[in-house]
């Protein structure tokens, strides 16, 4: 069972320059100490001195006399009984941030929280987190976060501004004037509950909700086929045929955590299963979700329309011959056997293309099925047309109070120009940002808001499904909630956790069976998830529409068109969170580049352009763009990246790529990521993009093995049948070693792990692996310690994507042991290669001797924790004090010069034994966990103790499909594959 | 005695002991000249360019090389194993030479000798630089300490420490014991107070009697019989760091053999580019004849052609086995991206030492010096080969990455010639470039005045 | 004080010869300064062969028991670690060590034996009786400490008739 | 200073050792039923009272069961503020006498309670029958045994001490300079004066001078970065001989994380507050350093205590694992600290030292279940292949148990 220590940080009375003593940063040295002995290092150490000189005789004299600096040990002045230092607290929170949602618990180690995992409790995201997720702690120690709140850029008090803010309030209200609440979707009932009680106060105030990621195409076309604006919940568990119209659900489309542990439970098949669900997907550009499909057709975004209505004639059994995919007829033909139970999805925001699939899932009786409509999806409620009007209406200056929470349209909205023009008529202007942004820098007061992991809150992402957010750290800067702000100027001097709990107690408590409040709010915040079970009973029916006239509309645009196709990528999304490094050093699933966006374009393309990788082009005259040759791009479309090119959000993002969001195109006031007909001109120069992996072939090797779901129900071994002949041949002179109590080992499901990178930012966060910058990528130093290799097969038009997690194999008969000459790296008695970096001297002999090539090399001081000053390397400022709280104080931070990989998570290993040994029991299957295994949202990870015959991992081992990489090299790895099975047929 | 009349002289002449001395200590004497002086100006220059090239990476990290994440050694080892393989010449000379009763080895044993200290202590500073932490390069030895913590005798490197350092001791020692004669010489004929004070400390007391001739020659003969497997054993053991890993184009059992016929064949190399200026600059062409140049170029030929089947074994045994990683490594070897450096090594080892198979190229200074530069250049780029390419391409095509030098690459290769010959050029005025009592115990076989007194 | 009587040859064939006579002549020189190894020298003066190798000898099955022991004590009782699954006791991975260790114990020990024995050594100081020795000259040296002045003209006598130039005594 | 007081500390062990034996021996005349678990349970509230000595925070507790009914201290023993707020009046009155400290609520059952009652009438012994029935001749002479062995340990604890004392007298870096100056000399004159005749004195000297040269920069380099006997002036006066020795406060009572954390934990002020509200003098040092403390909790600044034992930052070390599963005595990597006025480090934390004890030290491998997983290490225990199960045993002396 989960460890349940999350209970309220409330009374807290300590702030983080008080996290002392005890424990430690990352070189396990407290704030106060490092500043204490930067004081003392100003002058050289005489010790440096020695280390800089080497020892010389005459210098054993002079170390004799050498002094340790002294050490201090400073207590808290009351010890907070919530803490015991030393020891992690976990607490139940929950990640949204517009798009994403998960819930999650957050551990806490001496005040401040270290690392984000998965709330196994949560039915909709069960224990999965997203990459983003796992970053989001380290926007909390952003040390370009708005610090205090700001009057015109000048620092004020809040109670200053405070007055200053309602008397504006006031005046406008009482003289008729519109006040504008601009939000995100927010789907926290309470904070809905706080803008209520601010539009009473105010009652000219309207609240729109902007989405820079929008999904009003499909609650507009929902509002006619069901009389009302909503997103429904999507079952992708029981969809047997999935047909998406580029719609990534696995990477950011709607709840990509949530559909993806759907979309994996139907795909697994190691546990006695024989059937998994098939995917068809069609595309332009090359998407995390197309990469997974069993079936992937390239599909210019203009003719996606068409396509739709093609598939929609196929199904009503019409002529379809003359549409834009030729294989059309078959999908509808799968379609109709699996009526019922498949799903047909697309990403577009044109609400007659949605109409379109509303119909289609209609004719093939989804609904109730695959897709809910009662349970409704609550993220993305906004309306792009209403927000369109909102712009012109502060142009019109009918706008004269504006209050912007947690929004930076001057960033993301397309037409920039209009939002500050606009923004300038308004007389009063606030904006409640967490991070440093845009759109701040346009308004008068800039109330600065509490990180998530500094606040309270409430969030109902589906109907009756309830989480919580509590603070896991009192708040770092002078900030305030956001909520407190509004109700403060609503005139409720209200602490905002209270609000809640009033919130709660009278709304949603008397239906939930309990008897007492306490009991029931204690329970659900320990918790950090409440299920009332209660939605919303008003039947949805679906009402007909003149479909065939929409299709009919349809029509193929002109082939020889360029498309643009902007996207949003698995790390930084919509750029909210650009100046975070850990997503910033996260490679592409796709393309592995780092550290920029980019314009993928088909070899065709590039052909007919004369362009190759890493040239420069321009669309429509914006720009210019490296260029990367994507195959499996659609022969005219051009994808490219939102969410980068900030100006005003710190070092890791501003100027990192190109902002794209002025391509996004505005039609009717909708918001359309994919535009037809754009111009693109090669332009002279190229620029150099990261990118973890260059070679994309697997040159015939057996490294990522693979097989049909047809080849494997007659042979289970498919695929994997060379394993038999190398285990014939596999021979030693010495005797195997063999593991008394523990050996463990790690397998991994090809078949479930979609690539979503969160097990590398999971990794990155609990091991301190350090960010190294876009130069040290382009020299090819990247330093994560699990990556996600991926090879391209087949067609090279449309070819087939394999990929396959890598970390250390931790070989039984482990070459690099061997070569060390310093034993620095041995084998445990529990299998485990271990990496001893206090005795590495860096001779990188065990880097080269890996056949796997995990192995990494501090080439430079990446951490600051090298005996010379003057020579650190961190570009990524990682290292700045604040960003260093983030460190976990359990693992060793790596100086310069010393080898570095994955140690299997020693520290959880360890501390999960400790526990054991003081519960008197023996251990538990599945009870220690790896970093990478928690934070995998489709399980792909499993790990435990081999010689555990019923362990789950021993019984994958012993799977058919099982296999070693280079097994043939006898090197015995302790982490075992199952083959990748793809649904090729029905 | 007979003497086959058909060789050549060894010394040319008329000459008799005293001119013998006379001759071979003229370098030392008087002041050196101009030429001296540039060449240790530029040599110290380079050397200095090597110190900075050091700092850079001891203060700020490996980083300042081209290395990455696959690819963990580059020129740092391809210069160590270059060096190394210089360092056998000299040895090679004077114990295994000694042991077949060369006569021709004692004009150029001691200079070859000499060449091969400084070659390994230039080799010896690549394996500490390229540490990525060289302060605490001192865990390398087993020394007790109180960790408890010894070290990984599995490993070749460790055994490279072993190797490397026991050459270096028994080649030094090997050295002076063979140098004390001459010092005692270098002391009698000492003008100055001073310098005959040092010789007389360094000579040991070395008077000449014939108990101690007695057994000095048991000892050289010991010596050499110690030597000779020890040269042999080095190379084989550098070659271990290769061998026993599991790197397809490194995991091959020919390495042994293969690297030590190469390291004779580029230590010869380096004897014969650096005798050939020597002989000319300081007047010793009677002692370094041709007919020692052809005899060194001989056994060029021979290593040269062991070399060059080597490569072509290695290819046959790649397709042969079957193994497609190692298939595919020496494809990649001869036409991927690299292919330009195979191709370099291959002309300059396997082509270019062939000519010698023409006597009028094999006794032609000029020619000769040529083709010792080019197997030089070639030898170094068969290191190349053997580690970047090997290890740019190896098993999952996921990590392969290339490989570019940075200057401070350059620098810390430099910065070794730069030592190589600055200490090469103080060698030849602090010490006598050539064995003059053995030249003067082959004066009577050998020499051009008592031939023609046995022909007369 | 030593009391020496020195004489000299410039031909090593002319030595040998001279010595021989001198031997004949029952007059055993106490030692002969050549400035490079003379083969035959030994032969006529019936030197003995040098136990050096012996001491070689030793020094290597020393530096061998040595560097293996070392190794196994290491691996298998100091602090037995696992290096690769290979067994703690490697017998193949301690050879090149235990080789190295031979040669270098085995050079250092007869090296060291012969400096000793020779009492050679840094700062030795020892009789220079002729500069020329080291250069082409091939010195007889005769003890005469304790001997009576007719011994001492007899040995005279005789190297004047073994062809020995610059005969010198030297008190 | 410090050294000489840790040679009587094995003379005050042995009288102290040998009043333990006598009491257990008396002890047994006039046992109650009462179990072990009332003395651990009486260590929370030794912090506060004594049973036959003189006040503390709180009354002696000599003759308490006949001063008050069995009922109202079972009452007030569980929750006294509950009692006083009851308005019971003789709590009441306790309470002001007192200076109004409340004694902690202990959450104890009725057994318990009665337990430690019982264990207080005894004179604060463990009933005999737990702790040594009358002695039979044989067990007289085991005790004898044991005594002497005792004795023996004592004997060997001294030389070691011994020996500190030894090493830490040894002035290195005069030995040093010396045996350098020596070595030259003899150098010298071996080379150019000749002034001793003899040259085996020249080898002899050279080879004893070269080998102390290299014994003291081998243990200073090995000390190098260490702090064995490190003893620095704390902030504030504490002795931990005044509190645990003689107050008999249990370590854990300052230190509570040291069962559940890596780190043991400094007490934070509030910790001292709760006796020194009222103790405001010390025996040795007055009033001066409690007024530290008081100063420390009115101003609101913690006490910037000097750290003692340092490991270096790779290393991990975790209290709970040694303390808790590990069932160790503070002792054994601590020293006797309860016998330190200032506290020193006596041990020198260096991986040799962790290692040697790593390698003699057994597990609780038949008493704690964790170890069931060891089938093997089991059944070779069983067969009396293996007569103990040491920590390296079950992985003791991999690099990662210590270095991650």
């Amino acid at each position: 069972m989960e460890k349940k220590y999350y209970r309220s940080l409330e009374e807290l009375t300590i702030n983080p320059d008080q996290i002392q003593d005890h424990e430690m940063l990352g070189d396990k040295k407290s704030l106060l100490a490092l500043e204490q002995e930067a004081k003392k290092n100003n002058e050289p150490n005489r010790r440096d001195f020695l280390k800089l000189f080497g020892f010389t005789v005459a210098s054993a004299a002079v170390v004799a006399s050498c002094e340790q600096p002294v050490r201090k040990a400073i207590p808290y002045l009351i010890q907070p009984e919530e803490i015991v230092p030393g020891k992690a607290s976990y607490y139940a929170s929950t990640f949204f941030d517009g798009t994403d949602y998960c819930s999650i618990l957050v551990k806490v180690r001496d005040g401040r929280p270290i690392k984000i995992e998965g709330n196994k409790l949560s039915a909709i995201t069960g224990g999965g987190t997203s990459a983003r997720a796992q970053a989001s702690v380290l926007n909390l120690y952003d040390n370009y976060r708005y610090t205090k709140p700001l009057v015109q850029g000048e620092e004020a008090s809040w109670s200053e501004m405070d007055r200053q803010i309602t008397d504006k309030l006031e005046a406008i209200s009482a003289k008729g004037g519109k006040i504008v609440m601009l939000t995100p979707t927010i789907i926290s009932p309470s904070t809905k509950a706080v803008i209520a009680a601010f539009s009473e106060k105010y009652p000219t105030t309207s609240h729109i909700q902007y989405d820079n990621v929008s999904a009003s195409g499909i609650r507009k076309a929902n509002e006619i086929s069901f009389g009302e604006a909503f997103v429904p919940s999507y079952h992708f568990d029981k969809a047997k045929l999935i047909v998406s119209f580029d719609a990534d659900f696995l990477g950011t489309w709607l709840s990509p955590v949530e559909f993806t542990r759907q979309y994996i439970s139907n795909r697994k098949l190691h546990e006695g299963k024989t059937t998994m669900s098939r995917h068809i997907h069609l595309e332009g550009g090359m998407s995390l979700t197309g990469s997974n499909a069993d079936k992937r057709i390239a599909l210019k975004p203009s003719q996606q329309k068409a396509a739709i209505a093609q598939l929609y004639l196929a199904l009503i059994q019409q002529s379809s011959q003359n549409g834009p995919v030729a294989e059309m007829p078959a999908i509808a033909n799968e379609l109709l056997d699996a009526k019922g139970t498949s799903l047909v999805v697309c990403n577009s925001n044109d609400h007659e293309t949605q109409l379109i699939v509303n119909a289609i899932n209609q004719l093939l009786g989804n609904y109730e099925n695959t897709t809910n409509t009662q349970v409704h999806l609550k993220v993305r409620q906004g309306n792009d047309q209403v927000m369109a009007k909102l712009i012109d209406e502060l142009n019109a200056g009918l706008v004269d109070g504006i209050i912007l929470y947690d929004v930076n349209p001057v960033y993301d909205y397309p037409e920039s120009d209009k939002v500050i023009s606009g923004l300038q008529k308004a007389s009063l202007k606030i904006s409640m940002p967490v991070l440093r942004e845009e759109t701040s820098s346009y308004v008068d007061f800039v109330c600065p808001d509490h990180h998530f992991l500094e606040s309270w809150n409430d969030f109902e992402v589906k109907t009756g499904h309830y989480t919580f957010a509590q603070p896991a750290i009192r708040p770092i800067f002078n900030t305030r909630s956001a909520q407190e702000s509004l109700l403060k100027w609503a005139g409720k001097e209200k602490d905002f956790r209270l609000f809640i709990q009033e919130y709660w107690e009278k709304n949603l408590f008397p239906a939930s069976g309990y008897l007492s409040f306490t009991a029931f709010w204690n329970e659900k915040i320990h918790d950090g998830i409440y299920d009332s079970g209660i939605i919303d009973p008003k039947p949805l029916v679906y009402i007909d529409t003149d479909i065939e006239g929409l299709v009919g509309k349809a029509s193929v645009l002109t082939a020889s068109d360029i498309d643009l196709d902007l996207y949003y990528n698995i790390s930084v999304g919509n750029g909210k969170h650009a100046n975070n490094p850990w997503l910033q050093e996260l490679p592409d699933p796709i393309t592995k580049i780092c550290w920029d966006n980019y314009a993928a374009v088909s070899q065709k393309l590039a052909d007919e352009y004369g362009l190759k990788d890493e040239d420069l082009i321009t669309i429509n005259q914006t720009g210019p763009y490296p260029v990367i040759i994507q195959p499996g791009q659609e022969h005219h479309t051009v994808s490219l990246a939102l969410g980068y090119g900030r100006e005003k959000s710190g070092k890791s993002s501003e100027g990192i790529g190109v902002n794209a969001y002025p391509l996004v195109k505005m039609e009717d006031g909708s918001r359309h990521l994919q535009t037809a007909g754009v111009v693109i001109n090669k332009v002279a120069g190229n620029y150099r993009l990261a990118r973890t992996q260059t070679h994309h072939s697997m040159e015939g090797r057996e490294i990522v093995r693979d097989t049909t779901l047809q080849e494997y129900l007659v042979k289970p071994n498919s695929g994997n049948e060379v394993r038999e002949e190398i285990k014939k041949h596999l021979k030693s002179i010495y005797p195997k070693k063999t593991y008394d109590g523990f050996h463990w080992g790690m397998a991994i499901d090809l078949n479930s792990c979609i690539g979503c990178n969160a097990c590398i930012v999971a990794c990155s966060a609990e091991n301190n692996v350090p960010v190294v910058g876009k130069e040290q990528v382009l020299m090819a130093r990247e330093m994560h310690w699990i990556r996600i290799d991926r090879y391209y097969k087949g067609d090279p038009d449309n070819p087939e994507l394999i990929r396959q997690p890598v970390m250390c194999q931790h070989c039984d008969n482990a070459p690099c042991e061997n070569v060390c000459p310093v034993a620095a790296t041995t084998h445990s008695n529990e299998g485990i290669n271990q990496m001893a970096y206090n005795r590495c001297i860096g001779t990188r002999y065990c880097n080269n001797n890996c056949p796997y090539k995990v192995r990494r090399f501090n080439f430079f001081d990446y951490t600051n924790a090298d005996s010379f000053q003057g020579n650190l390397y961190d570009p990524a400022e990682m290292t700045v004090d604040l960003r260093k709280l983030v460190l976990n104080p359990d693992v060793t931070t790596r100086a310069k010069g010393v080898i570095e990989k994955c140690s299997f998570c020693i520290q959880r290993i360890q501390d999960t034994k400790l526990t054991a040994k003081i519960e008197n029991r023996e251990l538990v299957d599945g009870e220690v966990v790896t970093a990478c295994a928690q934070a995998c949202p489709s399980q792909a990870i499993v790990f435990g103790n081999l010689n555990d015959t019923e362990s789950r991992v021993a019984k994958m081992f012993a799977d058919e499909r099982n296999y070693h990489v280079l097994e043939e090299l006898h090197v015995l790895p302790s982490v075992g594959y199952l083959t990748k099975v793809k649904n090729t047929n029905v | 005695m007979y003497v086959s009349p058909i060789r050549e002289p060894l010394i040319r002449g008329n000459k008799n002991y005293s001119q013998v001395t006379k001759d071979i200590l003229s370098p030392m004497a008087g002041k050196p000249s101009k030429y001296w002086y540039m060449g240790i100006a530029l040599a110290g220059a380079a050397a200095l360019m090597g110190a900075w090239a050091s700092y850079e990476t001891v203060f700020n990290g490996i980083g300042t090389w081209g290395l990455n994440k696959t690819i963990g050694w580059a020129w740092d080892i391809t210069n160590f194993v270059w060096w190394v393989g210089i360092g056998h010449a000299g040895t090679f000379i004077s114990a295994i030479l000694l042991l077949f009763r060369q006569k021709w080895r004692t004009s150029i044993n001691r200079s070859a000798e000499a060449m091969t200290l400084i070659a390994i202590a230039c080799a010896g500073f690549f394996p500490l630089i390229h540490m990525g932490r060289l302060l605490l390069g001192f865990f390398i030895f087993p020394y007790p300490n109180t960790r408890d913590l010894w070290v990984n005798f599995n490993s070749p490197l460790l055994w490279d420490v072993f190797a490397i350092s026991t050459y270096f001791a028994v080649s030094l020692i090997f050295w002076y014991v063979g140098l004390i004669p001459d010092i005692g010489t270098v002391r009698d004929k000492a003008t100055n107070k001073i310098r005959k004070a040092i010789y007389g400390f360094l000579s040991f007391g070395w008077t000449g009697s014939a108990r101690h001739w007695s057994r000095h020659e048991t000892i050289s003969l010991v010596l050499a019989g110690l030597a000779a497997p020890l040269v042999l054993s080095v190379h084989t053991i550098v070659s271990f760091d290769f061998a026993t890993s599991v790197i397809p184009g490194w995991h091959t059992t020919i390495f042994p053999p293969y690297f030590v016929s190469g390291a004779i064949f580029s230590g010869f190399a380096m004897v014969l580019t650096l005798l050939i200026v020597a002989r000319k600059a300081l007047h010793l062409e009677d002692y370094i004849t041709v007919n020692h140049i052809e005899s060194m170029n001989k056994i060029i030929i021979l290593t040269g052609s062991i070399v060059g089947i080597a490569y072509l074994t290695e290819f046959f045994m790649a397709w042969y086995s079957g193994v497609e990683y190692e298939t595919y490594a020496f494809f990649n070897r001869a036409f991927g991206p690299y292919a330009w450096a195979y191709w370099i090594m291959m002309t300059c080892n396997v082509i270019t030492p062939q000519l010698f198979w023409f006597k009028k190229i094999r006794t032609s200074l000029v020619a000769t010096f040529i083709i010792s530069i080019f197997v030089n250049i070639g030898m170094w780029f068969e290191r190349f080969v053997i580690v970047v390419t090997s290890l740019h391409r190896d098993y999952l095509p996921s990590s392969w990455t290339m490989y570019k030098p940075t200057l401070v690459e350059v620098g810390l290769y430099v910065g070794t010639l730069g030592l190589f010959f600055t200490l090469f050029l103080l060698f030849i005025r602090v010490f006598p470039v050539i064995a003059i009592a053995e030249v003067k115990s082959v004066l009577k076989s050998s020499g051009e005045n008592q031939k023609h007194a046995h022909h007369e | 004080m030593n009391k020496f009587i020195t004489a000299y040859y410039n031909d090593e064939e002319d030595l040998l010869k001279g010595i021989k006579m001198m031997k004949s002549n029952g007059v055993e020189p106490l030692d002969v300064l050549t400035p490079f190894p003379v083969h035959g020298l030994d032969k006529a003066l019936g030197l003995k062969r040098s136990r050096l190798t012996r001491v070689a000898f030793v020094g290597g099955v020393v530096g061998g028991l040595v560097g293996f022991f070392f190794q196994a004590w290491v691996f298998t009782k100091a602090y037995p670690l696992n290096f690769g699954g290979k067994p703690f006791f490697a017998v193949p991975s301690f050879m090149p060590v235990t080789f190295e260790m031979t040669v270098l114990f085995a050079a250092f020990a007869m090296v060291i034996a012969f400096f000793v024995h020779n009492k050679l050594g840094p700062g030795a100081k020892p009789v220079i009786h002729d500069e020329r020795v080291t250069d082409d000259r091939f010195l007889l040296v005769f003890d005469i400490w304790e001997k009576d002045e007719k011994e001492v003209s007899n040995i005279q006598m005789a190297l004047t008739n073994a062809g020995a130039q610059g005969i010198q005594l030297k008190a | 200073m410090m050294i000489r007081f840790l040679s009587q500390l094995g003379s005050l062990n042995r009288v102290v050792l040998y009043f333990i034996f006598l009491g257990a021996i008396l002890s047994g005349l006039t046992s109650q039923a009462q179990t072990p678990e009332a003395e651990k349970n009486f260590q929370v509230c030794k912090a506060c009272h004594n049973i036959d000595g003189p006040k503390l925070i709180g009354p002696s507790l000599a003759g308490v069961t006949e001063r008050r009914t069995t009922e109202w201290l079972i009452k007030f023993i569980r929750n006294s503020q509950e009692v006083i707020q009851s308005g019971d009046p003789i709590a009441v009155q306790l309470f002001e006498e007192n200076n109004k400290i409340p004694m902690p609520a202990n959450p104890l059952t009725d057994e318990q309670i009665l337990d430690i009652l019982a264990y207080i009438n005894n004179g604060g012994k463990v009933a005999a029958e737990f702790a040594q029935a009358a002695p039979t001749d044989e067990q007289l002479t085991q005790k004898q045994t044991m005594l002497d062995e005792m004795a023996a340990q004592q004997a060997e604890r001294e030389t070691r001490l011994q020996d500190l004392e030894r090493d830490a007298n040894r002035n290195f870096g005069t030995t040093f300079i010396l045996t350098l100056i020596i070595l030259i000399v003899v150098i010298f004159d071996l080379l150019v004066t000749r002034v001793i005749k003899a040259r085996f004195v020249h080898t002899v000297l050279i080879l004893v001078s070269l080998f102390i040269i290299g014994e003291i920069m081998y243990k200073e380099a090995a000390m190098l970065g260490r702090q064995q006997y490190y003893q620095p002036d704390q902030p504030v006066w504490f002795s931990h001989k005044v509190h645990a020795e003689q107050n008999k406060i249990d370590c854990k009572y300052c230190h509570t994380s040291v069962e559940k954390s890596k780190s043991a934990g400094i007490p934070g002020t509030h910790v001292c507050m709760n006796c020194h509200n009222v103790v405001k003098s010390g025996k040795i040092t007055g009033t001066e350093e409690i007024a530290k403390v008081t100063q420390s909790w009115e101003t609101g600044t913690p006490i910037e205590w000097i750290r003692i034992h340092n490991l270096p930052d790779h290393v991990y070390f975790n209290h709970a694992q040694h303390v808790n599963a590990g069932k160790l005595d503070c002792k054994e990597c601590h020293g006797d600290v309860q016998k330190m006025d200032v506290v020193m480090q006596v041990n020198d934390l260096s991986m040799g030292w962790c290692l040697e004890c790593h390698r003699k030290t057994e597990v609780q491998f038949a008493s704690n279940s964790f170890y069931k997983t060891y089938e093997k290490l089991h059944e070779q225990f069983k067969n009396g292949e293996i007569k103990r199960v040491t920590a390296d045993m079950v992985g003791g002396d991999n690099c990662m148990k210590c270095h991650y």
